[in-house]
């Protein structure tokens, strides 16, 4: 099903896909383009060449609230955040973000526990990919098989062209969602055209690439190498990279009170942070920031690679674009595995 | 600027060559030409990999202090780099006598991230080092273009709740990712206040109110001490003008305190000092 | 803390009459952690202090809280009472219901809720405390007295007296300071040498004084009751161990130098004991005056010297002495009144300072107690310029305090020896001790002519045949508002008494503070005026400040006393509410290091962090607030008790 | 939907101070609803993440027996924020707990073999548990003979004391209490663990050692099992790492391609040998 | 409801807390507002717990400490100036009113000037009304 609406009319969809379900779309702020949830359609922008910050926060918010508590003298009562999400929708979400979710799906929701608040999440939510038809210096997806038009993953992939956004339904939720919005238009032959050149054209678009045969195990081998440190020199050890990073899930788990009250909350934390592994007894095996920093690469480039049979990364540039020193997670398994 | 980087070179490998420095701190490259990195060059055939060009903003003396005391280093810095020095040497962080300043006259950078040439408005930019020992170049002579707090002119002249408004949406955007901190050269805490758990100070979890008290606790935390680099905001992801702020704070304390930091060895940090005849006045 | 006991006083109708004790204890009964709540009458009574004491015990309390009058009243009282019951002292939180709430507020509805609030903070606060305990250190019974003057001897002879073994240190080579110098003392007039020299003997003849003249103090390390000082003995050239103060030496020496003892107004040999009745009595040689020193010839004294003490080659040595106490008695200085050019003191001979008056007065000084100028004739008018460099904020903001006394006292003593026309040009008299007023009007009958006014100029520069010869006065009388121009002989300019000049070096040895004039500063000027911030050092005389030798007196016996409450004990109980340094956390900043007052913090440049020593440390929290991770830990007032107590105070 | 982070009621029965320190408690909880209990099915080794609103969570290993129905132990140190409040708890308190979780000690493994429990100080709590779990009538012939070295640095800080002279009294497991320094009511042995172990010197036929303690215990007891000629494979420990979750998502407890919560905490040494040297 | 200020006091224990002492002695009558926690020198004042005083729903926060020269402690109040001071401007430059803020000398003679001042104080803070800004939005209204 291939659907269309004029890009004057964006809009009124947009409204359209509000009154359906929870709306998270890119929109325009002061440092860039990011997603948030909309209550205005006006918000929504399409002209953006990547987000700040990844969708992640779609299914895995920064904080996440698990349980509202209130401390009595004898008794605590407890309010447990319903799981029962309102049903979602992901607008705009580059192809190579789409790819993050299932790799994120694979630690949330296999290897026996499932996390309920990812999974929830993302049953309930539709995704609506969206082409690119430019390529950033920093990014790499295409080291991942993926490029600027994939579709995978998606349940609607969007293509916008001079006039028109175009709309493919991809999966049966999409098609769904596609075919409840009146709003949109049956796509023309020339449309169509035009979507299948833009896949094709996505699809030559050329990243960075690199070479991921046997880089897991390089990595995991060269643990020791003094490498770490000289590439880590740079490294300030804050956590931008981990935090715009579309795959990287590391939380604490936080109890959050004021006055007797308070919430038990899912909060995003860093392997780059000092504190994430120290230990109450002042113990901690990762004090030097070159261990943190081959912890964040191996843990995307080898340690997932091993558990999940694939690599923890989509190339999406986030991190090295976010760097304030300019480390590129490209550049340093490169050279790490070169130094093998 | 390629005369900077190539005397930049040169006294690179004097100074390893003759052991006066175990490493010298300044930029190499990175992934591509508009995003050169900091560099430390600890070997002689390391020096070929030092560039410099605009886009080496960085403040390099933000990574003295992940050297045990008594390394001797050579480090290159700019105007507001040098102050920096000046303030560790203050705070007995690093020692006069260790340091090599390789001093670089020159303050066309520009901001990577957003193109934009850094300026008074966004840095304290002094045109030459205050402190250093080989100056790389000719002193800067021309301009003057006004005072580094001209910035604040318009925040400023804000209706206070207007300011708070103004506040609240920057503070609000924080992600606590601490890159303002780690950019930081004089934030060499470790572990931050803002990490404790006895008491935790903010809920770690972002929000207006926990980011407040960790950004406003910072601004008093780097009172008298910040030299207005900029790298804080440069270094915001979701580009929270920090250095404005610490703008504000400096040219407070200029004005209560009568002391410019990082600008005198012999000056003592005002937080830390007191004199008996400062003013009531100061309080109202 | 969760086994919390909150006890609400009503303290009669105290508090009872705006609080409503039955809803507080109420409100109280329900906050969590609290087991029980009770109302009493009166708390701090026996039934109530067992009331409180049965709770901790039947209900296993952990944490008090006692809602009554300021902590500042009965706080001691109700540690005690928590101690009484095997709960340590500090696990216990006063609340003030009473100056805070019921005596400051009228509405009941009003004082009851802010009741609650306090006690609502102090039960967040409880939950946090953590039990202290008291240490303690053994205590050096010696103490050691710097300086040698009035100040200095007395404060000696009173420890002495009580047995304790105290080293007296003066840097000079004779005890005595400025009061030897003197000749009568005012009010009363009696001769100064009379009551000063016993003194001095006796400290020579106390077993239990260690008389150490030309040393100085180098270093002083470690805190009250263990002062670890190194003296510095300076070289005298004779070594007094063999010296029998037979003085042959002095006889015969060749050597002469200006006398310090007649402030220059006279010579003394190189080798020579200050003045006749120096202590003790064995001479030094004076290196720069000296022959043999000066041209490598003369050793007469070593000829003279039947002892053999005479050693040229003697060389300063060091001695490292620990006390528990020590008081600090090193004087003042006349200030130089050459600067303070319209005097002219220095450019006419005719313009003498105080001290040097003393000297001419006395019978031991240079003209033989005969009141002669250095020309050898007898003034025939004198005029006592009070306020010289004092009482005048170009030079000292402060009263000098001695000076309008001593004018009148060589008045008194120009008038006795001389038959000159004495004026006092004063600016305000003050004369606020024991018998000075009295003392000021029997001058006033003395025929004296008082001027009030500060005497602007000195000159020579006449203007009139009876000027003529004369140094002229210039000066306004306030009181007729008229211009005067007053012929005199001699001019006695009455200098500020002032800090010595090394001061601010002594005060760093000692790690003493110093007031904006250099003087020694005391704890607190009102309540605690002999302690310094550091425990252990205590003040005596001018060096805190101007002052007279009645208040001098009292004050070294009053420093005696107070070291003797450190010498006295066996071992000294500490704050127990100090700091401390958590290593984990500490940045190495050295914030601590630089703002304490009482150098508590000190800085390990191989571990990166900072130490305290907690016998030094008062427990202000000023390097807690100085210490941006949080890694001084203020014990009873943590970071984490005071948020704990404002979310407290904040909730309701 | 099953929330793996909601913790399960459970209140405080009974709080024993197991050191003269006061500061090693040990909490026995039982479960609110029957059902939970039903469904908390746990192996000895095995931790849970003890949890109280307001201040958190801590893993905790379990230090009773799942022989012993009715209730489930832990034995907690003073230390954290969490371990503190539980600390100011009484009984009839009612906490929440996550569990179980990890692996445990590897039962199947154990079987039929000899079995050398070596404990230090307070990191005996999940060695009780298997010890308990092995002595009890249905299982204990499954093990052969049972071998206990267990020390202290002072006898006021050996936990579980009256269990201890219980096993005491039996002859189907061989006792070594030690503690490094007696004191006038000690009457047992002195001496560190590790000479104790080579003094006993268990043979390494057929057996595997558990060890629990300090680092410092066991490095230098190591060196005496590998002299008795125990394999790495037959030298089983339990780590201890910073953990969260409890399930394997936040990445605190990672160790290469590991997570201690969830592969672990148990491991043999020749499993240890292969994870990244981080812990 | 009108609107009634909840002010956190600060006090030092040597001159403000025994000026507020001296207040209640001789029965001088002021606002009920200001809760005063207690502390040994107004230099323990971290400009964080303003901040924390402010976010806790503070209307405004008062500290007192001994007169310039006569700190107890001798010269914790001079520190203490500095800090406060510059505190005052980052507040007011994040947009907080400055007047919530207040810092004075109150020696433990000055019962008088105690009361005044927690008077003063709470009048303007009640003229300008409730603090927002900082004070910590709460998830559950009570």
């Amino acid at each position: 099903m291939l659907k269309k609406i004029g890009l004057e009319k964006l809009n009124e969809f947009v409204s359209a896909l509000i009154e359906k379900g929870t709306l998270f779309a890119p929109v325009k702020g002061d440092a860039g383009v990011d997603f948030q949830e909309i209550k205005n359609a006006g918000d929504v922008t399409l002209d953006f060449y990547n987000t700040l910050q990844s969708p992640k926060c779609v299914f895995f918010p920064q904080t996440d609230d698990m349980v509202r508590y209130r401390l009595k003298k004898e008794t605590t009562d407890i309010e447990e955040i319903s799981l029962d999400f309102e049903p979602r929708i992901a607008f705009g979400i580059r192809p190579c973000d789409v790819k993050s979710f299932e790799i994120m799906d694979k630690l949330f929701t296999r290897g026996g526990i499932v996390d309920p608040y990812w999974e929830s999440r993302r049953k309930n939510t539709t995704i609506m990919g969206y082409a690119f038809d430019a390529v950033d210096p920093a990014d790499f997806y295409g080291a991942f098989g993926i490029h600027a038009a994939d579709t995978t993953g998606s349940d609607v992939f969007m293509v916008k062209g001079e006039k028109n956004l175009l709309l493919k339904a991809i999966t049966e939720k999409g098609e769904k969602l596609l075919s409840s919005v009146d709003t949109l238009e049956d796509a023309l032959e020339e449309d169509r055209k035009y979507f299948e050149e833009r896949l094709k054209k996505g699809a030559e678009l050329e990243t960075r690439t690199l070479s991921l045969e046997g880089v897991a195990g390089k990595l995991r081998d060269m643990f020791g190498s003094p490498y770490w440190e000289k590439v880590a020199a740079p490294c300030l050890n804050c956590g931008v990279c981990t935090f715009v990073c579309p795959t990287c899930h590391c939380f604490d788990i936080q109890d959050e009170t004021l006055f007797g009250e308070g919430t038990r909350r899912k909060i995003w934390d860093s392997c780059m942070f000092t504190d994430f592994t120290l230990e109450a007894s002042g113990h901690n095996p990762r004090t030097q920031k070159s261990q943190r920093l081959r912890q964040r690469v191996n843990h995307k480039f080898s340690y997932y690679v091993t558990n999940f049979e694939v690599t923890s990364c989509v190339g999406c540039g986030r991190c090295t674009r976010s760097c304030p020193v300019n480390i590129d997670i490209l550049t340093v398994v490169e050279e790490a595995v070169e130094s093998v | 600027m390629k005369d900077i980087e190539n005397r930049l070179k040169q006294e690179a490998k004097r100074l390893l060559e003759s052991g006066e420095a175990e490493v010298v701190l300044a930029y190499g490259r990175g992934y591509d030409e508009k995003h050169p990195m900091p560099y430390a060059a600890k070997a002689v055939s390391d020096v070929d990999n030092i560039v410099f060009d605009e886009y080496c903003t960085f403040n390099m003396t933000r990574y003295l202090t992940e050297y045990p005391l008594g390394t001797k280093i050579a480090i290159a810095v700019k105007s507001c780099d040098s102050r920096t020095l000046i303030v560790l040497m203050q705070e007995e962080k690093v020692k006069r006598e260790d340091i090599v300043i390789l001093g670089i006259p020159y303050r066309d950078m520009i901001d990577s991230k957003t193109g934009k040439a850094i300026d008074n408005s966004t840095a304290c930019n002094l045109p030459n080092p205050v402190l250093y020992d080989i100056l790389l170049g000719d002193e800067v002579t021309e301009r003057d273009d006004g005072s580094p707090y001209d910035v604040l002119k318009e925040l400023e002249e804000m209706e206070l709740d207007v300011r708070w408004e103004f506040w609240s949406k920057e503070f609000s955007k924080c992600i606590r990712c601490y890159a303002c901190r780690k950019a930081c050269p004089m934030c060499y805490c470790d572990p931050c206040f803002i990490d404790q758990s006895q008491p935790r100070w903010a809920d770690k979890s972002p929000s207006l109110e926990s980011n407040l008290m960790f950004h406003l606790t910072r601004f008093y935390h780097l009172a008298g001490r910040c030299i207005d680099c900029g790298e804080c905001s440069r270094a915001c992801p979701v580009d929270i003008p920090l250095h404005l702020f610490h703008k504000k704070v400096s040219k407070e304390c200029e004005e209560m305190f009568d002391q410019v930091s990082g600008m005198s060895l012999d000056d003592k940090q005002v937080m830390v000092d007191f004199k008996m005849e400062d003013s009531d006045e100061i309080l109202l | 803390m969760s086994r919390i006991g909150v006890f609400v006083c009503h303290c009669g109708m105290n508090i009872a009459k705006t609080v409503r004790i039955d809803d507080v204890v109420e409100f109280a009964g329900e906050l969590p952690g609290v087991v029980v709540a009770e109302g009493y009458k009166f708390m701090c009574s026996t039934p109530g202090q067992e009331l409180i004491q049965e709770k901790i015990k039947e209900c296993n309390l952990d944490g008090v809280i006692v809602a009554a009058c300021s902590p500042l009243m009965h706080e001691k009282t109700f540690r005690k009472v928590a101690e009484g019951a095997g709960l340590n002292q500090y696990l216990l939180t006063i609340v003030n219901i009473r100056e805070q709430c019921s005596w400051v507020i009228e509405d009941e509805d009003e004082a009851t809720s802010k009741a609650k609030a306090l006690i609502n903070g102090a039960v967040y606060r409880t939950h946090l405390l953590a039990p202290l305990e008291s240490r303690f250190i053994d205590v050096n019974p010696e103490a050691m007295v710097v300086g040698g003057g009035i100040a200095g001897i007395q404060a000696a002879l009173e420890l002495a007296a009580t047995g304790k073994k105290v080293y007296l240190v003066e840097k000079s080579p004779t005890i005595g300071g400025h009061m030897a110098q003197f000749d009568k003392t005012f009010p009363t007039l009696d001769c100064s040498a009379c009551i000063l020299t016993p003194k001095m003997d006796a400290v020579l003849q106390n077993p239990n004084i260690d008389l150490m003249t030309s040393c100085e103090v180098t270093e002083v390390k470690g805190f009250v009751g263990n002062f670890d000082v190194t003296v510095k003995q300076k070289a005298r050239y004779v070594d007094h161990d063999k010296c029998n103060g037979c003085l042959s030496c002095m006889e015969k020496c060749p050597g002469r130098g200006l006398s310090e003892f007649d402030e220059g107004l006279d010579k003394r040999k190189s080798i020579y004991i200050p003045f006749p009745q120096a202590v003790p009595q064995k001479p030094v040689i004076d290196r720069e005056t000296c022959i043999y020193f000066k041209k490598g010839k003369c050793r007469v004294c070593e000829q003279v010297c039947e002892q053999d003490a005479i050693d040229f080659e003697q060389e300063d040595t060091y001695r490292d002495i620990t006390v528990g106490a020590i008081i600090a008695a090193t004087g003042y200085g006349l200030m130089d009144t050459t600067p303070l050019v319209q005097y002219g003191y220095g450019k006419y001979p005719g313009v003498y300072n105080a001290l040097e008056v003393e000297r001419l007065f006395n019978s031991t000084g240079p003209t033989e107690g005969k009141v002669v100028m250095k020309d050898g004739k007898e003034p025939e008018s004198i005029a006592i310029l009070h306020c010289i460099g004092s009482r005048d904020t170009n030079y000292h903001e402060y009263c000098s305090r001695v000076c309008c006394m001593y004018a009148l006292k060589f008045a008194h003593l120009f008038k006795e020896k001389t038959s000159a026309d004495v004026y006092q040009l004063y600016i305000d008299m003050r004369c606020f001790g024991k018998g000075y007023e009295e003392f000021y009007n029997r001058l006033l009958e003395e025929n004296v002519k008082f001027v009030r006014g500060k005497a602007a100029r000195v000159t020579d520069v006449t203007v009139s045949p009876d000027e003529e010869g004369k140094l002229i006065v210039e000066v306004e009388d306030t009181l007729s508002s008229q211009f005067m121009r007053l012929p005199v002989d001699m001019v006695v300019l009455s200098p500020a008494m002032e800090a010595q000049a090394d001061a601010g070096e002594v005060a760093r040895t000692f790690n003493i503070g110093v007031d904006k004039d250099n003087f020694f500063r005391e704890k607190h000027p009102k309540l605690d005026p002999l302690s310094t911030t550091t425990d252990g050092v205590f003040l005596a005389g001018a060096c805190q400040g101007p002052k007279d030798i009645p208040d001098t007196v009292a004050q070294a016996i009053g420093a005696a006393a107070e070291a003797l409450t450190i010498v006295g004990k066996e071992q000294l109980e500490l704050e127990a509410a100090t700091v401390y340094v958590d290593p984990y956390v500490c940045c190495g900043c050295q914030n601590c290091v630089r703002v304490c007052t009482y150098s508590a913090p000190s800085f390990d440049v191989e571990k990166n962090v900072s130490e305290i020593n907690e016998a030094l440390c008062k427990g202000c929290g000023l390097c807690a607030a100085s210490c941006p991770t949080g890694a001084i830990i203020a014990r009873h007032f943590t970071n984490d008790q005071f948020i704990g107590e404002m979310e407290g105070l904040m909730e309701f | 939907m099953h929330n793996p982070y909601r913790p399960i009621p459970v209140e405080i029965t009974k709080i024993v101070t197991e050191v003269d320190t006061n500061d090693i408690k040990t909490f026995r909880l039982s479960f609110v609803n029957k059902e939970d209990e039903k469904n908390f099915k746990y192996i000895p080794g095995q931790f849970a993440e003890l949890s109280i609103f307001g201040k958190g969570e801590s893993p905790i290993g379990i230090a009773s027996s799942p022989t012993q129905p009715g209730y489930i132990e832990f034995t907690v140190q003073k230390a954290g924020v969490l371990t503190s409040a539980l600390h100011d708890l009484e009984e009839g308190t009612q906490i929440g707990i996550r569990g179980p979780l990890g692996n445990s000690w590897p039962i199947d493994y154990l079987e039929g073999k000899n079995i050398v429990i070596v404990g230090g100080g307070f990191a005996f709590t999940t060695l009780r548990s298997l010890v308990n779990y092995m002595l009890y009538e249905d299982n204990r012939s499954r093990f052969g003979n049972i071998t206990v070295v267990y020390g202290a640095r002072t006898p006021g800080l050996l936990i579980y004391k009256n269990e201890l002279a219980a096993w005491e009294e039996r002859d189907d497991i061989d006792m070594y209490v030690t503690v490094d320094k007696g004191d006038e009511t000690w009457a047992g042995r002195e001496g560190f663990v590790p000479t104790v172990c080579k003094e006993v010197g268990p043979s390494s036929e057929n057996a595997v050692t558990v060890i629990c303690g300090p680092p410092i215990m066991i490095r230098f007891t190591l060196p005496v099992f590998f002299d008795l000629g125990f394999s790495k494979e037959n030298i089983i420990t339990s780590l201890e790492m910073k953990m969260k979750c409890g399930i394997g998502k936040c990445g605190r407890c990672n160790v290469g391609e590991k997570y201690i919560c969830k592969d672990g905490p148990v491991f043999s040494l020749a499993e240890l040998d292969k994870l990244t040297p981080e812990y | 409801m009108e609107f009634e200020p909840k002010i956190l006091g600060i006090a030092c224990n040597w001159c403000t807390y025994t000026g507020a002492d001296l207040a209640g002695t001789t029965r001088v009558q002021y606002p009920h507002n200001v809760r005063v926690a207690r502390v040994m020198c107004s230099s323990r004042v971290n400009p964080a717990f303003i901040f924390r005083a402010f976010q806790l729903g503070s209307d405004g926060v008062l500290i007192g400490g001994c007169e310039p020269g006569d700190c107890h402690y001798s010269t914790g109040n001079y520190y203490a100036r500095r800090r406060l001071a510059i505190t005052k401007k980052i507040l007011e430059f994040a947009g907080l009113e400055p007047e919530r803020f207040r810092v004075e000398w109150i020696s433990a003679s000055d019962g008088i000037k105690f009361a005044e001042v927690v008077k003063e104080f709470t009048e303007e803070i009640r003229a300008l009304g409730p603090q927002t800004k900082f004070k910590v939005k709460k998830d559950i209204e009570t």
